[in-house]
């Protein structure tokens, strides 16, 4: 079996296990042992079974694809770019790229067929899809396990102390155990889906399945008001996304008549091109062009005239063909290549969770712990910028620049208001939110592989924390770092494991030697940064540099704010502190497996060409990887070829800087919470506007409800009282009349129709009683009727043929 | 013209005779136990007018449902009713004269039809000419239940001629239809215990 | 034969020799079942003198007693014929003859050799089924004209019993004559030519099995014990036999003897291969119609023994369950009918069904294509 | 008409079918014994099944072509068919009417008078 086969099956077996899954909790969940503890097993073995199945496919991958490395390709950088990037180019080309291999392609089904719009069940394997297959289904796998420790109260009778029932006292409810595991079941297969569809509207309906799943996660607790406020609001606030995103697969779908990626064999010898290679054709060297149909779509005005002037309709179509490189240089078509890619990034805006949709991630975390890894972590927040990466090459460079100036923003943002947080899972979500910005920001700025690189390592050292996290809570009872401190000798290994989880996400390391996986992605994205400063001719890019730089002194202030005060320190509140205790070993042990791939998931493999780099590149869209220069809209633009960060003039500056600013942070965080050198309480006094500020999550929450939330009330209340007002009036003023009406009716029916149908009734009645004498109730009469009527019947037919008929004919021959 | 006596014909006499005075003796005899051995004697009679007929697989039937089955079980009726004031019931003489008339004036309408037809006389064939047509109806007969028509190659419409034109729905009807009606009739008939108060029975008990 | 007889007489006197082909049928078949009856009714003096370790008759006519039967017929016409008082004295006398009329037209279906029928008849399985279920009639009316208790229930019982076994009788005949694929006598008995491994009983497990429900329902059909409860004698006296005397009572007799006769012979014909013995003599000889009518003749005749030696076989059988077995009550009887042989015949039809569907040739015939 | 030399026909199993069913008739309105009236019943139902095979029969009908042909004997093991389980039926209901108003008198069973 081929590798276009095998793929396509082992991934699909993988993705539709935890359907099955799905399907059995849901109809045998409660009846699945004790408390609906074999949904658990059921769960966990479906993803196990995926988890073996993506690694193999893995393996089938590097196997079939060894990764090759090839002199660079001049590409269009080279020819466009004018000014300082030339000079880069010329001068820094000496490292080798991966060569790119080509994509799985297919459909494994077709679902229905309205004219040109084929909905298919299709697939779309790259290396970036069997990685992120792994990667998904391993911390899934990982997720799944440690929640049989985290959610083991759920198979009993569960008291939830934060919800007050009826009668005063906490509220008693079943434990859902079975029901989470469904969720997760349905939420793994709906994010492996999103993987490996094939095309835009599967990768929509699962994008919604995630966001529907997240729903019921964030909402597990539904008793609590605050977790169905925050689902609600999740989902609300992906929905906004969502439009854009239906705007953007509108636009792409009006324009060019399909959504699916690549290439499709539907029959031998017929081809059906994709999206990618529509936009970026073989024949045009991969370059990013509009195009025929979306030109024509735009010059619907100029195509109209040619057809009222020319007297064919042949003629006007060749003299129309003729015209259409005219009008794509005119720029006819390219804004709608910018507002399908816009709308698109629009929704992966509100999945990950980035300015300004971001509001919803932190107050996700009212799930269980796990859900917020899985989910809010490690996964569907990543669908967001897995889709940006996939989606890169359709991206032109006006809305790469959209992209990292929102990723920028966003990292900023977040990673301020998570230094003053005090919730651990809130400072985790905010880290969270920043480490996508970061995703966002390198993939905006050509940095495909860095953001996509660093989207892997983060999902393994994020959801690290983040059970790392539950692991406190679950051992504390409290989300308040306020109230912990000095759990590093009670619970060890969760406070090491969490420290390796630290250090990854801050980029620790021996610079150019050898780091934790963050450090290397982290890396790479501020030399991609760098990179881009040093080839845009715009101070933009400056700013956006120095934003991520600091931001990274941030992440590691942050980070280690937190593990200070959960870990060292004197314990604050006693009873919190007896009460801790260490997770048992089905939580420690995805911990320890995942802070493992934490460190060493950057590391290349000693002695060939083997890392998660290189195989990522094998994905890399044709004709991005010798990045853009200048827009057509904006001529400044510039996303510099990512082989070019590699070079040392960029790769060791920025390498030591960010060493250098993470350390930075440490350093400020070790003085604050580890040594106490500062005491925080002055510097939050000396700066208590700015504290105000991020303590209240720059108030964005508050401006959104001003902005959006109440005038919608408001203008909601008007609309109510013109329903009240107007319309009822309206309404109740016809139903009186039609009350006098009815009285009316009422009058002429009883005096008219009542007594006509009376009338007829008491003849009936009287007929009746005139046939009852004929049901004598004896059989033998009966019979003798019928007899009597058959002869009658028999002689007043041949009366009638005598008499009538006999003229016309005889019977017989 | 001794030589040209029918067999067939003699025969027909013979069956015909037999099951027409059964018959009548059937509406003449008051002893109901009479009236069921000559309701027999009609209908074997009948059977053999069957095989005179060619209709060998209907003549069988008839001995072996009617005769066998329908008949046994009408005398098993008429012993389980066996009561000396049920055996012999008399008519009314005016209602025997009712009777009579209507049956007079209903066998004069079908006597007249049966002789109206000329075709129906069935003169001209030879006794060669039947024994030639003499054929064997299990088979067919079989089959068109089945669904399948051998006997009529010659039909036009070939959907009807692979068999659609059979009796199969008929067959599947009748069948299930037997089997709901000797339930219920298993049902209808079974022993039950006789209330002993005034009241009304109870509710039927559920047969086990 | 009619056709024989013809050459000797004069065109118009054709009739003449049908008249006299039918009459010499009607002769033979009578002077067989009278045979029959008379041998019969030694051997079951005989068996059951045996059976209860007593010698049976011995004095009339030799050594074995072998007249008996002659001088009890004698005996018995001699007797005075007695009609109640209270009977319906039409019906009474006429019940015996409508019983022997129904068990001896059963005779006119059965072939006794290849081609030795009275009436050869396309559905002759049918029709011996169907006739021999008429007998009840004449032993109902029998029980009702006596005009007494003993004999009403007598006659309720047979009634009861016979319309309940002719429905597993009736599937037991069907399979053999699926698995044949005829309801001819005749055709089914000649598919069996060849050695006792073509006998329809050896065709495929089922059929093996079918036999043994057969020989159930037509043990009870027949009435002979332990199904014998018309005539329980312990507690109906003599049940619908009660009031009859004399040549009427023997007239009873005969009439259970020819169907039993007859049914022992289906039985042969539809399970055991007829006329064909276990091995096939008659053709080995070359006794074929084939090579000489004369041969043909002398094969028939070899035929009419193995049939007969058959047919005695199971009258022997259906004796020694007289003697061996004690009766059953009639609930018993009714549910060894509905419970166990309606059910038994039916799957029994259904796995026959499946049988000929998969393996068409039959047991011997899968053995040797599994050899082949 | 010499019926011993004339063949038979349709006809004269039309002449017995009809004897049949009015005696059927006649059976049902005169008899007051319910048994009774399922005789009749079964007399009618004969008599019609007698046409429905003459109908039916090559043998009777020299212009087969025109014959009900084996229709016509299916029609008749149909009505035979039939007629078993109204017999059955009938003879269920006659019983029950037995055990609840100890007679069989038709003419008791009028408690559907009109």
């Amino acid at each position: 079996m081929t590798l276009d086969r095998l793929l396509p099956l082992l991934l699909g077996l993988a993705w539709l296990l935890p359907l099955a899954s799905f399907a059995a909790i849901v109809f045998f969940g409660p009846r699945m042992g004790k408390g609906g503890k074999g949904a658990g097993y059921v769960a966990t073995a479906a993803i196990g079974l995926a988890m073996v199945l993506s690694l193999v496919a893995l393996g089938g991958w590097l196997l079939g694809n060894p990764v090759t490395l090839i002199e660079p390709t001049a590409g269009p950088a080279e020819e466009h770019a004018e000014g300082p990037a030339e000079g880069h180019a010329e001068g820094l080309a000496a490292g080798k790229v991966v060569e790119i291999v080509r994509p799985i392609a297919g459909n494994w089904y077709t679902l229905a067929e309205f004219g040109s719009l084929r909905l298919t069940i299709g697939y779309y394997i790259d290396a970036l899809t069997v990685v992120m297959f792994a990667m998904v289904t391993l911390v899934a796998f990982c997720i799944h396990v440690y929640s049989f420790g985290y959610m083991h109260e759920e198979l009993d009778e569960v008291t939830d102390p934060m919800v007050t029932a009826d009668d005063g006292g906490p509220l008693r409810r079943p434990g859902r155990f079975h029901r989470f595991f469904q969720y997760l079941s349905l939420f793994c297969f709906s994010m492996l889906g999103l993987v490996v569809a094939g095309n835009l509207a599967m990768v929509f309906v699962f994008w919604e399945l995630v966001g529907i799943c997240s729903y019921f996660l964030i909402g597990f607790y539904h008793e609590r008001s605050t977790a169905t406020n925050a689902a609600n609001k999740a989902f609300i606030v992906n929905r906004v996304g969502d439009f854009g995103m239906l705007v953007g697969l509108m636009a792409l779908w009006g324009a060019l008549g399909t959504l699916a990626f690549g290439n499709v064999r539907e029959a031998p010898g017929r081809v059906s091109r994709g999206v990618f290679r529509l936009v970026r054709s073989a024949e045009n060297d991969y370059r990013l062009t509009v195009p025929d149909r979306m030109v024509r779509q735009a010059a619907r005005a100029e195509v109209e005239k040619i057809y009222r002037t020319a007297p064919t309709r042949r003629d006007a179509e060749e003299q129309i063909a003729g015209k259409i490189p005219e009008w794509r240089d005119e720029g006819y078509g390219y804004w709608l290549l910018v507002i399908a890619g816009l709308g698109i990034f629009c929704g992966c805006v509100g999945k990950s969770a980035q300015f300004p949709l971001h509001v919803w991630l932190p107050d996700a975390m009212e799930g269980p712990t796990p859900v917020s890894a899985l989910i809010h972590a490690a996964t569907m927040v990543a669908a967001g910028v897995y889709l940006v990466g996939r989606f890169y090459p359709v991206f032109t460079p006006e809305v790469l620049l959209v992209i990292a100036v929102v990723g920028c923003v966003t990292l900023f943002i977040a990673a301020t208001i998570a230094l003053v947080a005090t919730d651990i899972k809130r400072v985790l979500a905010y880290s969270t939110v920043s480490q996508l910005g970061y995703m966002m920001f390198a993939l905006g700025l050509g940095g495909w592989r860095a953001g996509l690189f660093h989207l892997v390592n983060h999902a393994f050292f994020k959801a690290l924390l983040f059970l790392g996290s539950g692991s406190v809570i679950h051992a504390t009872g409290t989300n308040e770092m306020p109230r912990m401190g000095g759990l590093l000798k009670k619970m060890p290994w969760t406070a090491y494991t969490m420290l390796a989880g630290c250090l990854a996400i801050s980029g620790a390391g021996v610079p150019l030697v050898i780091g934790l996986s963050g450090y290397y992605s982290k890396d790479a994205i501020l030399a991609q940064a760098l990179s881009a400063w040093r080839a845009g001719s715009s101070p933009v890019y400056a700013v956006l540099c120095v934003v991520a730089m600091g931001a990274a002194a941030l992440t590691a202030f942050y980070m280690f704010r937190l593990w200070y005060l959960t870990f060292l320190g004197r314990p604050r509140d006693h009873h919190v502190f007896e009460h801790a205790h260490e997770s048992p070993k089905v939580m420690v042990a995805p911990l320890v497996v995942l802070a493992v791939f934490s460190v060493i998931s950057g590391w290349p493999v000693l002695l060939t060409n083997l890392s998660l780099t290189n195989v990522l590149d094998q994905a890399r869209p044709k004709g991005t990887e010798a990045g853009s220069a200048g827009g057509v809209l904006i001529p400044w633009l510039t996303a510099p070829a990512e082989h070019l960060a590699e070079d040392h003039a960029i790769h060791v500056p920025a390498s030591l800087l960010a060493f250098a600013l993470a350390l930075a942070g440490f350093l400020v965080a070790t003085a604050f919470y580890g040594v106490r050198r500062i005491d925080p309480d002055r510097v939050r006094r000396a700066c208590a506007p700015v504290y105000r500020f991020l303590r209240n999550k720059w108030w964005f929450d508050e401006l959104y409800g001003a902005v959006f939330v109440r005038p919608a009330m408001r203008i909601s209340g008007w609309i109510a009282a013109v329903d009240r007002e107007g319309i009822d009036r309206f309404v109740d003023g016809l139903a009186g009349l039609c009350r006098r009406v009815s009285v009316l009716d009422d009058w002429i029916d009883r005096t008219f129709v009542d007594r006509t149908v009376d009338r007829i009734a008491q003849g009936v009645h009287a007929a009746g009683l005139w046939l009852r004498t004929f049901q004598t109730g004896r059989l033998r009469s009966y019979v003798l009727l019928v007899a009597v009527g058959t002869v009658g019947g028999f002689i007043i037919v041949s009366v009638y043929w005598q008499f009538v008929l006999a003229g016309h004919g005889r019977m017989g021959p | 013209m001794s030589v040209a006596i029918q067999w067939h014909s003699l025969f027909f006499l013979l069956m015909a005779l037999a099951a027409c005075g059964a018959a009548l003796a059937v509406v003449l005899s008051a002893n109901v136990v009479r009236m069921a051995f000559w309701l027999v004697v009609s209908l074997g009679a009948v059977a053999g007018l069957f095989f005179l007929a060619g209709a060998d697989l209907v003549g069988t039937l008839q001995l072996m449902v009617y005769v066998g089955g329908t008949l046994v079980l009408l005398v098993f009726g008429v012993m389980l009713t066996a009561r000396q004031p049920f055996v012999d019931m008399r008519t009314a003489p005016t209602q025997w004269l009712v009777a009579a008339l209507v049956g007079a004036s209903l066998l004069a309408v079908l006597w007249q039809a049966a002789l109206s037809v000329d075709r129906w006389a069935g003169r001209g064939q030879t006794l060669a000419d039947r024994q030639a047509q003499a054929e064997p109806t299990a088979a067919p007969l079989g089959l068109a239940l089945v669904g399948v028509r051998v006997d009529k190659p010659d039909q036009a419409d070939p959907r009807l001629r692979d068999g659609m034109a059979g009796y199969l729905l008929p067959f599947e009807v009748i069948s299930v239809h037997l089997v709901v009606v000797l339930i219920g009739a298993a049902h209808l008939a079974r022993a039950k215990r006789r209330p002993t108060s005034p009241e009304p029975p109870q509710t039927p008990r559920t047969p086990e | 034969m009619a056709e024989y007889l013809k050459t000797f007489l004069p065109e118009s006197y054709a009739w003449l020799a049908y008249t006299a082909a039918a009459a010499v049928h009607v002769a033979l078949l009578f002077v067989l079942a009278m045979m029959i009856v008379a041998v019969s009714n030694w051997a079951e003096r005989k068996i059951a003198g045996r059976l209860q370790d007593r010698l049976g008759p011995t004095r009339v006519g030799g050594r074995f007693g072998w007249l008996q039967s002659v001088a009890d017929g004698l005996k018995l016409l001699t007797k005075e014929d007695l009609v109640p008082a209270g009977a319906d004295r039409f019906l009474f006398r006429l019940a015996p003859y409508l019983c022997f009329c129904a068990s001896f037209s059963v005779y006119l279906a059965l072939p006794m050799a290849s081609g030795w029928v009275a009436q050869p008849m396309n559905v002759a399985v049918f029709f011996v089924l169907a006739v021999a279920g008429l007998e009840v009639l004449g032993v109902i009316l029998a029980g009702y004209a006596s005009g007494s208790k003993w004999s009403l229930f007598g006659g309720m019982r047979e009634a009861a019993q016979v319309v309940s076994y002719e429905v597993p009788l009736a599937l037991c005949a069907a399979i053999p004559v699926m698995v044949a694929g005829t309801m001819d006598l005749v055709e089914i008995g000649n598919r069996q030519a060849g050695g006792f491994w073509q006998w329809q009983i050896f065709h495929d497990p089922f059929t093996f099995l079918t036999f043994f429900v057969f020989l159930t329902c037509a043990v009870a059909s027949v009435n002979r014990a332990p199904f014998d409860l018309a005539e329980a004698e312990s507690e109906l006296v003599a049940g619908f036999m009660t009031e009859y005397s004399g040549f009427r009572w023997s007239v009873f007799f005969m009439a259970e003897y020819a169907s039993m006769f007859a049914v022992s012979v289906l039985g042969a014909i539809l399970f055991f291969g007829g006329w064909n013995g276990p091995l096939p003599v008659a053709s080995l000889l070359g006794l074929t119609c084939e090579n000489h009518p004369l041969a043909g003749y002398l094969g028939g005749l070899l035929g009419l023994c193995n049939l007969l030696v058959k047919g005695y076989l199971g009258i022997i059988f259906m004796m020694w369950l007289r003697w061996t077995l004690p009766r059953l009550r009639i609930d018993q009887v009714m549910t060894v009918c509905l419970k166990y042989c309606i059910p038994l015949a039916a799957a029994m039809l259904l796995g026959a069904m499946l049988w000929c569907y998969a393996l068409p040739g039959g047991l011997w015939a899968a053995v040797e294509n599994f050899g082949g | 008409m010499n019926l011993l030399t004339q063949p038979v026909g349709p006809m004269h199993y039309l002449l017995v079918g009809a004897v049949l069913f009015v005696c059927g008739v006649i059976c049902m309105t005169a008899k007051r014994n319910a048994l009774g009236v399922l005789m009749g019943i079964e007399l009618v139902l004969n008599g019609a099944t007698l046409n429905f095979v003459a109908f039916g029969s090559r043998f009777l009908r020299g212009d087969s072509a025109s014959s009900l042909g084996l229709d016509g004997q299916l029609m008749a093991l149909f009505v035979i068919v039939l007629a078993a389980a109204e017999a059955a039926v009938a003879l269920a209901i006659a019983l029950n009417f037995y055990h609840t108003h100890a007679t069989i008198d038709v003419d008791d069973a009028s408690e559907l008078k009109g």
